[in-house]
Order: C-alpha cells, then structure tokens, then sequence
C-alpha cells in the first residue's frame, strides 16, 4: 500500500476512469497530477469537490479529460483558467454544470450508500437544464413542496494530498473534511503525502480527530511539497510568482506547450 | 470635509447594508465585502461572526468545504455576496457563460455555490464594481442563479441590493425589480441610466450615497485595515497604504 | 455564553422541547442531567443519537420524559434499563421506534438544511409500523425500487459534553463527530466541558481538526468528571462498580427512589 | 486429544464462518464474536481488518457514530454480528419485545443498527447462546429485521448461519430456512430437536462440529487472549485465566 514513488501509487488511476480531486485550497495533489500528464492519461471523467483551479486547468490543457463535473474552474486572482476557458468555447471537453453544495451532497449519498441526495434551491438555475440526471420530486413530507435529488457521485477513484500518513495507511487530513467524504464515497483511494511517520497517527487521540483511517485507502505515496505550486492548508502557501507565470503562458496554446516542457514533462527538481 | 477613496465608500455602503447580523460569511476573492464586514464587526464590537472564507484565520469552519453551505441551509448565515459575470433586471446571475451552451462566445468560469446561497441567505449583497451595459444586461444568457421564485417554492434568503462603482440598488422582491437607492458622489442619475443595461424604479428625489463619517474612516484605517492585510494584502495596501493603514 | 454553573448552562432546556443527547460512550452529560431532574424537568421529547444507557433510564425514571426516540437504552455488561423497562411496560412513555443510521441519517438532514434523507434497509422490519412519519418512495433513479425516506429530525436543544472549550466558545469533541452534527441539526447547543483553556482552540491546527466552532453553541458551563458514572473518551473509564450499583438499587421504584435521593438530589461531593 | 473449552469450539467456529474478509466489525457486549474476529486476523496474517466498537485501541473510526453504518452502506463491511431476544425460523430478528407494542409483556433494549446492517452486510453472522424454545421461536412477537426479503429490495446482505451453545445452523436464502449443519460435542440432534422452536432442515448425516486444532488453541491462548484481555477483560481472565493466558 506504501508505494515507493508516485509513479506507481497512480497506478490505479487508469484510462476513462471517474477521478475525484478536492478544490484548490484542500490540497490539490499537483505532483500527482504532473505524474499522470506525463503518463498520458486519457479520457477522464473529472470531478472536482467542488471547484478547481491549476489542477483541472492543466489536466484539460493536456487533453487528458473528456468529461467535467464541477461548480467552476478559475485561476481565482490570476483570472480565468485559460485551457478550461479555450476548451469550453472550442466544444472540446463535455461539461457537466454544477453548483458546490450538490456536488458535496452527491459525494454523501455515496459515503452513506444511498442512490441519493436533496438539496434546497437550484431550481429556476439553467443548471437543472444541463443536468437531465438530477430530479426534482414533490416532497413527500409537505404539500406542493418542489425539492431537487442528486444521484449519489461514485468517483472510482479519489485522489488527494495530505500532510502525513503513517505506516498502516492512516492520514492526517485535518480540518479538510470533504477529503474523508471523497475517499468514503470512492472506490479506491490514492494519497500522497508530505511525509511518512512512525507509530500510529490513531494512537493518540488529538491527532486522531483529524485521521483518515488507512482501510479506505489503495496507495500512497510520499511527495515533499506535492501540492506545488499550490499549497497545504496551514503547511506551506501557495507559490504566487509561479501561479502569475502559468496564467500568462497558458494563455496561448504555445505558452502552454512551453509550460508543459519546462515544469511537467521535464520532471521537475525538487 | 475629509476626504475617502472610493473603496472606502463601498466599504461603508456594504457595512451599512450588513446591518444587524448573527453571521456574515464572504467568498473567495471578494476584498470589498471581506472588508465591510470586518468593519461591522468592529463597530458592533464583536458582532456579527465574519467566516472569510479565503482566510484561514477568520475562517471557523471545520466540517469540510460543505460547511458553509449546511450552516446556511440551516439558516445560520445571515448575509453572503455573491456577483456575476452578467446581472440583469430581475436580479438573476450569470456566472456560466453567454452564448450556445456547448460552445459558448464568453465563458465565465461557474455558479459556485450560488444556485444554492442565492436561495437560503436572508440577505444576498450582489456587489459588481464594473456598471456597464456589458455587466447589467436585460436578461442574462445563463441563469446561474434566479432572483426570485415561485410563491411554492422553498426560499427564505435572495437579493436585497446589488452595488456597484456607480451607485446603489435596492431590490424589490415583489416588483421583481432593482430600485436606485442613491448614485455615488461624482456620478449622475444619467451616468447610471446610460451605463445600465435593464430598466429599474426610482423615487423623484434619488439621493446622493452618503459619504463615510470621519469615525467610520478612523475605524476602518485603523482597526480594519490591519486585520485586511493577512487576507488581501495587495489591496490592504494599495487602498491603505502599505503599512495597512492610510 | 460561558457560565457559571451547569444550573445557569442548562436554562435553554425548557418543559416540554426535544432534546438531543448522544449515545452513552460518546461522553454523556450526566451531572447537566441530574442538574435537570433536580430541577424537575418535564415532557421530554428525548432523542438519544443513536442509543443511551443511565442517561435516558435516569431521565425516565425521574419522570422527565414523555416521548422517547431512540435505537436502544440498556445498560450494556450491566444488563436491561431497568426504569426504561418498566415504564415500556407500563406504558408510560410514547416510544418512537429506530434503528441507528436512520437517526444519524435524520439529524445530517436537519444539518443540511434538508426535509428528509433517504436510507437503505429498514423495510420490512417493523419498525416501520411504528413509525407512520417515516417514508417509503419508489427511488426515481431507478425502477421498482422501494427506498425509505426519514424526515429530518431538528431538536430544539443538543446537550453535550466535551474534554475542552475555550473562552470563544469553540469545544474540542475530537474523534466524537456525531456530537458536531448534534449542533448543527439543533437550534440551540447546550455544553459541559471538563475544562476551559486559554487561547483559541482554532489557531492550532492539530486540535481546530476536532473542533466544534464557537458560533454553534449557545451556553457552556465547566463540569469536571461531568460525565461521571460514566466515561468520556480517551479521557476516563466509566466508574463500573457505581453503575453495578445502578443497576442493582434501579431494579425497583423503591431502590430507584433511593438512588435518586442519594446521587442526584443530594449533590455529590466531587 | 487437547482439552478446550465451549467457549474456545464457538469462537473456532465463528472464525471459520468469517472466512476471507477485508473488514469484520463487531458491536458492543459480543466477547465470542470479538474473540473470533481477533482469531481469523492473527490466522490470516493481519487479514482481515478488525473494527471491535466497544474498545478504543480496536476502533478505527473517526466520522463518528454513523461511519459504521456508512462503510457498512458502501459495502466495505464483509461480516456483523447480530443477536435476538428471539430469532425464528426464517431467520428474523426481535429486539424489541414481546406482547402489546404500547404495553409489552417483554421489553429488550431495541433494534441498534439491525434493520440497516442486517439488510447491507454480505455476512451476518448470527450468535445467540441460549439455545432454547424461548429464544428461538417459530416466529418472532417483533420483527426489528427481517431474515429475507422481496427480490425487488435492495438487499446485497443478510444472515449466512446462526450459531448456538447446541449447534450451527447455516441459512438457506432461497429456502428461507435453517439448515442444521452440525451439533456440537456433548449435543445429540434431539437435544437441539426438543430445545428449537422453528422447524429447520437437515441432511441424513449431521456431523459433529469439528474441535479446534492445537495450533488454533494456541494461536487463541498466546496471541488472541492477551489482545482480547484490553476489551474484555472479565470474559479474556474468565475463558483463558487471570493472566489472559489458559
């Protein structure tokens, strides 16, 4: 389960698969994400919980996702995700409409094995006309009460990026909740970490509340600063310079390639 | 007469909008609220709870990235902003995109949460400092999130004012329709009608939007701008000087 | 939002409202307890998330509840509750019938803002005759699928007990989430702790992963050993010798009487 | 031929119904279950995962109470263990009581997680000691979960065997019946005959039920019982002496 590179803890993150990845400021795996660039992979059904920025930008730079799920994709004070932007206007990627609090409810009907979940609001949003596979049902509790269903979202497999792992598999999550919710709702799990510690991170208790336990998780793997150029909640910041750097390369096709060269396909120096 | 910038006159605008309030939660890349909301904390001495959702520091959340929502479907968020790539008349949002769906002219990057907030929040602050007519259209090409609902259908929160560079609108839930409140010091009624894309009510009097007093100003360059510096320190400098404070 | 006592901490919890407490081993407020039956609090809506032990038997006993909804009340290693028993048999409590994760189910609708959460199982059992406000929907995602649906269970108070808060109010339940989700389904959120510390729980990052932030809960009050005769986690043992005892004295009105005379009305010497 | 205790033939048994499994839970006031489980895990090399809720040290979950039925939902629990203030023929469950619903005559605890995990468990292993006309009935006064249901309900789990201090009975899904599959040293099949309520099938010859090996009691005796001694120490002195040792 302990893997020695990340190479081989994406292993299960195959061709046409449904991954999950967490929002920017939860800890987006980048170094994970350049590994599976640089593998190829191909016709992805990309669902981010719920938002996205580098990540899901790069990914569809790559032409490495054919369907997205997610509430937005943006660069946030950098502007505009540039390659979502282009691939949406050019019709190249199949966007599935959502907004954050359905994707989180979609990831719970998973987590608790019902087919799905209600959520107030949504209806009158030309959200529901993209999404002929969420319901809107009369609530059965009240009269003339209209109320949304979203079918439970099953990613087969959930990547993420935490702190620390311990030996047995055990993660250190802390306050990311949702990164819980999308290893409970996935079939697989793939993790990488900044770092390994001995012991058990169960064993004691205050680090305890902030755990993953290690049965739901597939692999992991230890990748220092993995979230580079984005950062770890409390762990190290996000790289602004280089951040400024991509959203002006990105702009263009050719300064994307440009990119691509320089800091995915040429692995990176620590 | 002191004088102010105009973010410092938004600031004061929104804080007022704010109001009395339990909880006030700001989105991501939003300093204008961000900072009115930590002016109105500071001058209701503690209150409201302010959950800056881009600060670790003022964010109290610890359930997960659905927390904000759960707390507001159970009608613990009093007051949220949201904007929109396009607004129009009846307060609907567009923060998807205009034109054919699958291949859209202008792509906006998406409807976050809004399609859920939009509904639950008692007060939703749109706040959009560019008033243009490409910003304030007639109807929105993409309804992200409607500003009003049928009687049946479950909605406790939506707009109650939407505020630009130009001036103020309040909204009327039963007329469906912006309504000028006051236009901002240097700009005229005209400026606005030019600039707006959809038609909206106004009195005979539309009064001028009322300047910050000098102990608003003190509080908000003393108090506020400090606190503003760790989660927006380019504009907590560049409105307030680089020390955080002008 | 700090009290002085546990007295002053429980006034929210008026004749008559439905209160929430959790399941016997996630930290059972029992001094706010016997502080309520000196009190002499009555017509109880009381729903134990998902089960209870003394607490609810206490309560019952003492002739403070008049609507019970639980999983099971029971004294565990100790055998039946003894005055849950009796007053089952003789019919001096409605009873509102469950089974665990639909109550779990029914309080994470209340904390999403939601009418009702859908579960698997369940039907088929008779619990369902019991319950003719629990729903079964043909599932719309899919064909000839019978699914319950529970509606949201939203109590008026949640009383819990916590290892520590500090002075803004924020409380470190730690690994016991349901108690988190306790106080987002309440309107209001009642809390012994076993001490306040200094500082804000939330700047450290370690601990903010097991806190229930201070915005949720309307009053405090210090309670040590507050869960006494039984445990909290990771904290201390339930004290097995007293609740042996319990068991012993509450197998009759009489010993029941003297139990109560001896343990709750005469406040014990910590 | 090594001497063993009745307790130590029903936790062999038990641990040979486990079989292979990723993650065998076990509920509260269940020491032959527990013992059981901690038996396959030490005879399977660390396989399968463990979840015994009533101790802390064996306990893995953090999202609270519901994560149990959560990951029993999303079908990552292989194997629960249920009782029955009285079980019938076809394999439902009573945990409620017995007699008037509003005055009963019999009063048990309630139904726990019984009418969820019974339904979502690939492995429900049935336990109950008392083997008697009183516990095991033709059919049950409340049904808190039943041992079958219609095909059209979602239901990927249900009871595989029903284990007693007598014999083991194994479930027939299709039959809806119990099947005697073997009786236990010092048990006749008229003993379980006479002391079982419910008809149940059985073939010409029903076996004894096999004793544990001695490389079993020992895995019990020097790995297992010291473990087993943290959760519950009364039954772990009781069965294999005050040291945790036979």
């Amino acid at each position: 389960m302990i893997c020695a590179t990340v190479d081989e803890a994406i292993e299960p993150i195959a061709d046409g698969i449904m991954l999950a990845v967490p929002r920017e400021v939860a800890g987006a795996p980048m170094e994970a994400t350049r590994a599976l660039i640089r593998r190829g992979v191909k016709r992805l059904h990309l669902v981010a919980l719920p938002t996205s920025s580098l990540q899901a930008d790069l990914l569809i730079g790559a032409g490495a996702v054919e369907t997205l799920e997610t509430s937005a994709v943006s660069l946030g004070e950098f502007g505009p995700a540039p390659r979502f932007t282009a691939a949406m206007r050019a019709g190249a990627i199949r966007m599935l409409e959502a907004t954050c609090p359905a994707l989180h409810a979609a990831f719970q009907a998973a987590e608790k094995g019902v087919p799905f979940m209600p959520l107030r609001g949504i209806i009158g949003s030309d959200i529901l006309k993209c999404r002929p596979d969420w319901r809107v049902i009369d609530n059965p509790f009240a009269a003339d009460d209209p109320i949304v269903l979203l079918p439970a979202i099953k990613p087969d497999v959930a990547l993420i990026h935490a702190p620390l792992a311990d030996r047995d598999g055990n993660v250190w999550i802390g306050r990311e909740r949702e990164l819980a919710t999308m290893a409970h709702a996935a079939a697989k799990t793939v993790v990488t970490v900044e770092r390994l510690v001995n012991g058990n991170l169960l064993a004691n208790p205050v680090l305890a509340a902030g755990v993953l336990p290690g049965f739901y998780v597939e692999t992991i793997a230890v990748a220092a600063n993995g979230c580079w150029p984005l950062g770890v909640p409390d762990t190290y910041p996000a790289d602004l310079e280089h951040l400024a750097e991509y959203a002006r390369l990105a702009a263009t096709e050719d300064g994307f390639a440009k990119y691509l060269d320089e800091h995915v396909h040429a692995k990176r120096a620590a | 007469m002191t004088t102010f910038r105009i973010e410092e006159l938004l600031v004061d605008v929104v804080a007022r909008l704010i109001g009395d309030a339990r909880h006030v939660a700001v989105g991501n890349a939003s300093p204008i609220p961000a900072t009115a909301a930590l002016l109105a904390r500071a001058q209701g001495g503690g209150r409201p709870y302010v959950s800056l959702l881009q600060s670790r520091k003022h964010n109290f959340f610890t359930d997960g990235g659905r927390e904000l929502f759960d707390c507001a479907g159970q009608g613990r968020i009093d007051v949220f902003f949201l904007s929109g790539g396009e607004i129009d008349g009846e307060g609907n949002i567009n923060l998807v995109g205009i034109g054919d769906r699958d291949r859209p002219s202008v792509r906006f990057p998406g409807s976050f949460g809004s399609a859920h907030l939009y509904y639950v929040v008692p007060k939703v602050i749109l706040f959009r400092t560019e008033h243009s007519r490409r910003t304030l259209v007639p109807r929105v090409g993409f309804v992200s999130a409607p500003g009003t609902s049928p009687d049946n259908l479950y909605r406790p929160g939506g707009p109650i004012a939407l505020v630009t560079n130009r001036c103020v609108f309040g909204f009327d839930k039963t007329r469906r329709r912006f309504r000028l409140d006051s236009v901002h010091p240097g700009q005229t009624i005209d400026d606005v009608i030019e600039n707006t894309g959809f038609d909206f009510d106004r009195g005979g009097i539309v009064p001028q939007t009322a300047p910050p007093s000098p102990g608003t100003l003190r509080t908000l360059r003393e108090t506020v701008a400090p606190e503003l510096a760790e989660v927006y320190p380019q504009f907590a400098a560049a409105v307030f000087g680089p020390t955080g404070r002008a």
